[in-house]
């Protein structure tokens, strides 16, 4: 291990990088145990010890040529403890304790099957750029960051690019805001740039609130550095001299990683002042949020960053010029600062390379739900919604079939089977009646009632509310009222028509984006599942089966008897006997659809009730 | 409500029962407030003619829709009951700052009836209102009362009480408010005393509204010009007070001098206006929203030492000249005595007089009045006589109920310089004929301000009239008594009357409340009053025979000296033709014809 | 416009209130002595009548704890300006103000003071006794000014 | 100077004027209920939405924190204006029904009460008038506790605010009458706080609060000593009457 010096020049990094690179550690096979916070669930820290000791019995010559380290996240959880060899980028999912001696072996010896990624049909078709490093190294080593060109894009952004040079590469490649708004980023920046003032922020939105998503905190734990690196390049370009990263609490291995990652950045002077010599002056501090999920809301994040509630303020002046304590601030979410590094590495031709025309690059997703695989999905903007669900994703869990797609978090949309042809960008999402948001994709197959999901997410909002504006705070709760009604068989005529007016004057009143994009899911199942909706108001039919009392069970032909679902019925409506097709009583059924699932010839489906 | 308030307060002394009830509108609009609204409101209440003192008579105290208005000198209000005095209507007017305090607590008018069975005073704030005991303050002076009262109540209150003398029931007895003021003449402060009530306390935070903020402060601008052009109400009085005419009536020959015996005091400057404002006058004070200013903040010193206000011409006069006293320090001294005890000034000074006259008569004694020597002239004696009838002791128990009782006392009513038993003031009916005739047809007894004629007569305004001439004064009596009666029952100042005639007084109370009044209607409206308390009066058992003057005056006496030596006052003669004038029959009864344009055919009495 | 003073004359005050009546009456729209921005404080005897009103003090106390910019000082009428809709009803300055010179109007939960009626003032219009005048803000009328308020100061610190 | 068109009327005002100042300026009515003048603005009630039209992008915006930084024009009463202030009216009017300043508005806009959505009434809009002013203040004893629908105002634990002054700017600036005090007898009532009122010495007036009164000394008004404030003190009005008094002339 080298001694880390302070970096007092330009010269002084590039001469430290190239004996990074070159110490030969690149030639020691790594096995990088993920121990991010989905594996370290899975037990990934057993199998980590368990490798160590191993290591340690053996000859210490043989020894020297195998590093086994806690790795970052692979984005695929599910699958964990996930472990990976380098350089051969072999990859092993679910591993166990007892598998130590064996992954051992085969970092030292080979392994012919050779489990590479692209063997793996989730990552195969993905394009990782931002992940590119995750899994493949330590995240609190920056020496491991830089060994994979980590900080190459500060000694370029510094030695060879002026703040306008750098604002307008960032302009030029098109890169958009990731958290969800898609604003373009270089325009913010130029902004920011050009407001006058003596003191300028630039803040890092870590406060991932969308359920199911995970993708900021994965970049987070599991490669800080990146994040930093397009946090100092940034602090740069717009002249600011201060920088925060806005963390939920929940996220403690994030808070770690990035604390060690500044720590390391500033010991190696990289952060501080003077910053290589070149008379930058800059510094990051992390802010801890409290999790509620408006905090997530620029100008939310920021009074809590002043140390204020945590509730939005009507902005008619862009916080590039004043922002933070009223100073020109530029706020982007983790993803965002994770792509400059990239930018200014390879320059904006090689990041418009790949995506659309209006939004280029990658985009992570945290694909989740009814699908085969799940987890992050790195891939180029204007993917198809189809080609992440069934060639990433793997198709519908049980084979079942496919009913709609939920991008963009909570305040995001339902997109139907019609809808999966579209590429994934900001644009097309929105004109579908969806959005990007943060990258949320939740797969739903059709024992999701479309309803139960707006009543869902907009219960989930009445939660998260700030309370602030009377139109979210009255106005989700009414909506409320009224899915919840309706998904209890109390709906009444008109109540779909009152739920899209108030969508529509929701949206046109709240003061902030929570409030604003609220109603999405709603205005998107009523666009596209109004049958459902009708079907709940007018007949008390949940096609899903899934609003209780609202269906009763039906039992086809492929029944094979097994009287299963007899044995489940908490009331006794279905009669049968053995190998026999067994029958109903729908009279009696309450529709609480506990047989549905335990159906081995999935034969009971849910039906209309007889009408009263 | 714009100018009125809307509401009538009605407290009842014998159960402690108090009442808000909304104001008769028709009647406010026909009356205005005041003097013509509470003499109404004192008819309809008591149907009967009834003992003062009973407990059926009522007391009534009145605003008018001007009062507390920044109208012109609008401070105004009324105290109205039966006079013990004359038996006649009682109506007597003050200003101050009690008046507008009143309405500013939200009333037109106070109802007071009953009797309290021990002291009471009625404390009024705002919406509160209460009785409360006296038994403290019964028996203090007024403005000891006054003082203790604000203290008990609230430093901003203003207090109307009685002092000793209509605790006593003397038939000399004031209302004094705001220390300084007193609805004055009729004895009106004996009803308050007969019903243990010692004093109203108000206090009020509300406003006074007007219907047409514009056209009123366009009102209240040219009748200010109107006053500020004139001499009397621009000089005259905020320079000297009312007591500039000590000297004017003295030069006019009709300064009533040793109980009208003479009409001229050689050494009357000595009490007049001009050397008070010299030597004796810290400043000169307003009444409420005054822009006259005729107010005295004055003192005497010597054996005399006080400080205190006024006096009024009036006052001086009776004090003075009338008892041939030339002691301003002793007039004064006399005067603060009254405003302090709660008695009439006028009524005292001219029944001190008149003791004196008995005096020299022979008629009565040092024996008699306790070993004063009751000479005319003896300024000690004057000032000791008002003293012992301030307090009711010695030969003042006699005196505190007036020249009239004196006479009767002493079977010589001639010496009681009365009309209805009511002492008249200070000018003389043999040398102004006009004034005589307002004496002695005045619904509350001989009293100037019920038809000031001397305006005309001698001061020259509207137009100077012949103080001697007789055929035209029947038209110019009615005339003042008329408008005098609306300006009373407006709540404006009868002084403004100098500068203002009936049109611009109109036009205030117009803008202020809404209802279109017009000059000739405000006059009517005077006549409407003035019809209404000559009913009462006839009802009262008063007739021709009443309105006439003493002997002294209609031929027994002519004036001895001066310029109007050898005159008499031809009452007699005048008043056919002011009966003709005011449309009544030869008894001084209206006609129905009258009383139907006056729209009072409804049997009010 | 010219700076002018609102001057006292307490040797010339009768007592009769007009000035609280127009200013009543101006502000509002009623004639209403408890709610007006000047008062008149009679005295018996030998005391003169005192209208008082804001002396538009250089450095207000009022001002002073005044939090949501409801009073200010407007150099070019050379007023304690008051932006009524600006006032939470707090009271802090009627009781800072050591002259009592700022009131609460109940009615209206909001302070309420002298503000020369925007270079008119009324109480001086319809004063009948110049006790009450608003002069040019010369060296002359400005002694004069002060020496009054440093009579008031001097009277005041015998209260306390 | 910016020229801004608003119901088609030009004027020009200075930069940042609020669209709702600019708006008033021309007597064009705007209704509102969390603004207050004298306090931060804080945009929450939606009321004042007027549309906006930047350079021909039409959004609807809080005119009471709106500043006007380029020639734009508004619409205040245009249909999809009304619309959103009718929602807002309705959602209020809803949960609190018995406020009257809400009533005014409902019948204004038309709407009533949805007895289906009555859930429990209250008087509270939660707009943060009491917030702001006790802020403003520099008491801070009261804030907003809780989030979304259950949001409320209240003391720090729903316990008795110890930075309260009982000054009650909080009750005065409610616009519909939720907050309350009560001065009764020699103590005022507020926030389950007590305060022994300081009586004028003369009129007997119970005036303010002893900690109002320290709380004014300590912001600097010379006349209040923090030390002896349970001295015998005058109200403004008596001080006045009694020091006026010793302005004697004449004699």
């Amino acid at each position: 291990m080298m001694e880390t010096p302070k970096l007092l020049s330009l010269d002084a990094l590039r001469e430290y990088r190239r004996g990074v690179i070159s110490d030969g550690m690149d030639k020691v096979t790594g096995i990088w145990v993920c121990c991010g916070t989905g594996c370290l669930a899975w037990g990934s820290a057993g199998v980590l010890e368990a490798i160590k000791k191993h290591i340690g019995t053996i000859s210490a010559d043989i020894a020297v040529g195998v590093r086994c380290e806690a790795g970052g996240c692979h984005g695929q959880c599910e699958r964990g403890p996930i472990v990976e060899i380098t350089p051969h980028g072999w990859v092993y999912h679910k591993t166990r304790p007892q598998d130590a001696e064996k992954l051992v072996r085969f970092a030292l010896e080979g392994d012919p099957a050779s489990p590479t990624e692209d063997k793996n049909p989730f990552t195969a078709k993905q394009e990782k750029r931002v992940l590119s490093r995750m899994g493949k190294m330590s995240p609190t080593s920056i020496t491991d960051y830089i060994r994979n060109d980590g900080y190459e894009a500060l000694e370029k952004a510094l030695g060879e690019m002026s703040p306008e040079e750098i604002c307008r590469a960032v302009s030029s490649s098109g890169l958009r805001g990731r958290g969800g708004g898609g604003f373009k980023t270089g325009t913010k920046w130029e902004a920011c740039r050009r407001s006058k003032s003596g003191v300028k922020y630039v803040l890092v939105n870590g406060d991932e609130g969308d359920p199911g998503a995970f993708m900021d905190r994965s970049l987070m734990e599991g490669d800080p550095h990146s994040v930093i690196e397009g946090l100092i390049i940034g602090g740069y370009a717009m002249e600011a001299s201060d920088g925060y990263i806005y963390v939920r609490n929940e996220y403690p291995q994030a808070i770690k990683h990035l604390q060690k990652a500044i720590d390391d950045a500033r010991e190696l002077g990289l952060l501080g002042e003077n910053i290589l010599g070149t008379g930058f002056d800059f510094d990051i501090a992390i802010c801890r949020g409290g999790g509620a999920f408006v905090c997530g809301e620029s100008t939310a994040l920021m009074a809590s960053i002043e140390g204020r509630a945590g509730t939005p303020r009507v902005k008619y002046i862009r916080s590039t010029e004043r922002g933070l304590w009223d100073k020109p601030t530029v706020l982007n979410n983790v993803e965002t600062w994770a792509n400059v590094p990239l930018i200014v590495r390879n320059g904006a031709e090689w990041f418009r390379d790949i995506g659309t025309e209006g939004s280029p690059g990658t985009k992570i997703f945290a694909l989740v739900g009814k699908v085969e695989n799940t987890g992050l999905v790195e891939v180029p903007m204007g993917t198809t919604l189809r080609r992440v669900i069934y060639d990433i994703g793997g198709g519908i869990k049980k084979k079942r079939s496919f009913k709609a797609v939920q991008t963009g978090g909570p305040s995001g949309g339902c997109l139907p089977e019609s809808a999966l042809d579209i590429g994934i960008d900001f644009d097309s999402l929105t004109a579908a009646g969806s959005m990007m948001g943060s990258g949320g994709m939740i797969v739903m197959d059709d024992r999701t009632c479309m309803v139960d999901v707006a009543r869902y997410f907009i219960d989930f909002l009445v939660g998260e509310s700030c309370g602030k504006c009377v139109p979210c705070r009255e106005g989700v709760k009414k909506m409320s009222l009224i899915l919840n009604d309706i998904t209890a068989g109390r709906g009444v005529q008109g109540d779909v028509e009152t739920l899209g007016e108030m969508a529509r004057s929701l949206a046109d009143t709240a003061l902030c984006g929570l409030g604003q994009s609220a109603p999405n899911p709603v205005l998107s199942t009523i666009k596209y599942f109004r049958e459902e909706y009708d079907e709940h108001v007018r007949d008390g039919f949940c096609r899903a089966g899934v609003c209780r009392g609202m269906f009763a069970a039906g039992i086809s032909e492929s029944c094979v008897g097994c009287g299963v679902c007899r044995k489940s019925c908490p009331v006794s409506a279905i009669n049968g006997e053995v190998k026999r097709r067994h029958m109903v009583d729908k009279s009696r059924c309450i529709g609480c659809g506990s047989c549905f699932d335990l159906c081995p010839a999935r034969a009971i489906t849910p039906e209309r009730r007889p009408q009263k | 409500m714009n100018g009125w308030t809307g509401t009538v307060l009605r407290v009842n002394l014998s159960d402690g029962g108090i009442k808000r009830e909304p104001l008769d509108t028709v009647a406010a609009r026909d009356y205005l407030g005041c003097r013509g609204l509470g003499t109404y409101y004192y008819i309809k209440e008591v149907r009967e003619i009834v003992d003062p003192f009973s407990e059926a008579n009522k007391i009534i105290f009145a605003t008018g829709p001007l009062t507390g208005a920044m109208g012109t000198s609008t401070g105004r209000f009324q105290v109205v009951t039966r006079s013990p005095l004359t038996g006649t209507i009682g109506a007597a007017n003050s200003g101050g700052y009690f008046g507008p305090e009143l309405k500013y607590a939200g009333y037109d008018l106070i109802i007071l009836e009953g009797k309290s069975k021990k002291p009471v005073y009625l404390y009024i704030n705002n919406g509160d209102v209460e009785l409360r005991d006296a038994s403290a303050v019964w028996g203090l002076d007024t403005h000891s009362a006054t003082d203790a009262l604000t203290a008990e109540t609230d430093p901003d209150a203003k207090v109307t009480c009685i002092g000793p003398a209509g605790e006593r029931l003397a038939l000399l007895a004031n209302l004094i408010n705001d220390k300084h003021r007193a609805p004055g003449r009729g004895g009106l402060g004996a009803v308050m005393g007969s019903k243990k009530l010692k004093a109203v306390v108000a206090r009020g935070t509300r406003g006074v509204k007007v219907a047409d903020k514009d056209a009123f402060l366009k009102a209240v601008k040219e009748s200010r010009e109107l006053l500020s052009a004139n001499g009397v109400t621009s000089g005259g009085l905020p320079a000297y007070g009312t007591n500039v005419l000590v000297n004017i009536l003295n030069q006019t020959g009709a300064l009533p001098t040793r109980n009208f015996h003479e009409g001229y005091f050689p050494t009357a400057d000595k009490v007049g206006g001009e050397t008070l404002a010299a030597e004796r006058m810290f400043r000169n004070k307003g009444c409420a929203s005054c822009v006259i200013n005729c107010g005295r903040v004055s003192w005497s010193q010597g054996k005399y030492a006080a400080t205190g206000e006024g006096p009024e011409y009036e006052s001086a006069w009776a004090f003075g000249p009338d008892c041939c006293v030339d002691d301003l320090d002793a007039v004064n001294k006399a005067n603060f005595i009254c405003n302090e005890y709660g008695l009439d000034t006028i009524g005292m000074g001219s029944t001190i007089a008149a003791a004196m006259d008995l005096y020299e008569m022979g008629v009565i004694d040092k024996e008699t009045t306790g070993g004063a020597e009751l000479r005319f002239g003896d300024a000690d004696v004057m000032v000791s006589m008002v003293e012992a009838a301030a307090k009711g002791t010695g030969f003042g128990e006699i005196l505190q109920h007036g020249s009239y009782r004196l006479g009767e006392k002493f079977g010589h009513t001639e010496v009681s310089m009365t009309s209805k038993k009511q002492e008249m003031p200070a000018y003389d009916p043999r040398g102004i004929q006009g004034i005589g005739l307002n004496y002695a047809t005045s619904n509350r007894g001989a009293c100037h301000v019920r038809g000031y004629t001397i305006s005309p007569e001698v001061l020259g305004l509207p137009e100077k009239l012949d103080p001697e001439s007789t055929a035209e004064k029947p038209a110019w009596v009615k005339a003042f008594q008329d408008l005098t009666a609306a300006v009373d029952s407006a709540g404006m100042c009868l002084f403004t009357t100098f500068a203002l005639g009936a049109v611009p007084i109109a036009a205030q109370l117009a803008a202020a409340t809404g209802v279109p009044y017009t000059g000739d209607e405000i006059v009517k409206i005077g006549e409407r009053v003035w019809n209404m308390e000559r009913l009462y009066n006839i009802k009262a058992g008063f007739s021709k025979k009443d309105d006439a003057l003493p002997e002294r005056m209609t031929g027994g006496e002519p004036v001895p000296g001066g310029p109007m030596q050898g005159r008499i006052s031809h009452v007699p003669q005048m008043l056919d033709v002011y009966y003709e004038a005011r449309g009544w029959d030869a008894d001084g009864v209206p006609s129905q014809a009258k009383l139907k344009e006056l729209g009072l055919e409804e049997k009010l009495i | 416009m010219v700076k002018r003073v609102l001057m006292v004359y307490p040797e010339k005050c009768t007592g009769c209130g007009s000035c609280e009546l127009a200013c009543s009456f101006t502000h509002e729209g009623e004639f209403r002595p408890s709610v007006s921005r000047i008062g008149v404080f009679r005295f018996d005897e030998g005391g003169s009548n005192v209208p008082m009103t804001c002396f538009q003090c250089e450095e207000p106390a009022c001002l002073k704890v005044c939090k949501t910019g409801a009073l200010w000082r407007d150099e070019e009428k050379d007023i304690v300006a008051f932006n009524e809709s600006k006032c939470i009803g707090c009271r802090m300055c009627v009781m800072a103000c050591p002259f009592g010179n700022i009131s609460y109007n109940r009615t209206a939960k909001k302070a309420s003071k002298c503000d020369q009626c925007d270079g008119l003032p009324q109480c001086v219009e319809f004063c009948p006794n110049k006790a009450l005048d608003y002069l040019p803000a010369d060296t002359e009328n400005w002694n004069k000014k002060r020496a009054f308020t440093d009579k008031m100061r001097r009277a005041l610190a015998e209260v306390k | 100077m910016i020229g801004v068109t608003i119901d088609g009327r030009t004027i020009a005002v200075e930069e940042g004027t609020t669209l709702l100042d600019a708006a008033r300026s021309i007597g064009i009515k705007i209704p509102t209920l969390c603004h207050h003048d004298g306090l931060p603005p804080d945009g929450n009630c939606r009321l004042c939405a007027v549309e906006v039209d930047e350079r021909g992008r039409k959004k609807l915006v809080s005119s009471c924190m709106y500043p006007i930084k380029s020639e734009i024009s508004a619409d205040t009463k245009n249909e999809r204006v009304i619309a959103a202030r009718r929602f807002v009216v309705q959602l209020l009017i809803n949960r609190n029904p018995k406020a009257i300043a809400i009533g005014e508005l409902a019948k204004e806009y038309g709407v009533v009460r949805e007895e289906r959505f009555a859930l429990e009434a209250d008087l509270c809009v939660r707009c943060g008038r009491c917030v702001r002013a006790c802020e403003s203040n520099g008491t801070d004893a009261i804030g907003m506790a809780r989030a979304g629908f259950e949001r409320y105002v209240a003391a720090p634990y729903d316990e008795a605010p110890e930075s309260c002054v009982g000054c009650a700017s909080c009750a005065e600036v409610c616009p519909t009458g939720k907050i309350t005090y009560k001065d009764d007898g020699l103590i005022r009532k507020i926030w389950n706080r007590t305060f022994d009122l300081a009586v004028c010495r003369r009129c007997g007036s119970r005036y303010a609060t002893k900690e109002q009164l320290a709380h004014i000394g300590r912001l600097g008004a010379a006349n209040i000593a923090v030390e002896d404030i349970d001295e015998p003190r005058l109200c403004d009005k008596c001080r006045k009457a009694i020091y006026t008094a010793k302005f004697k002339t004449g004699s």
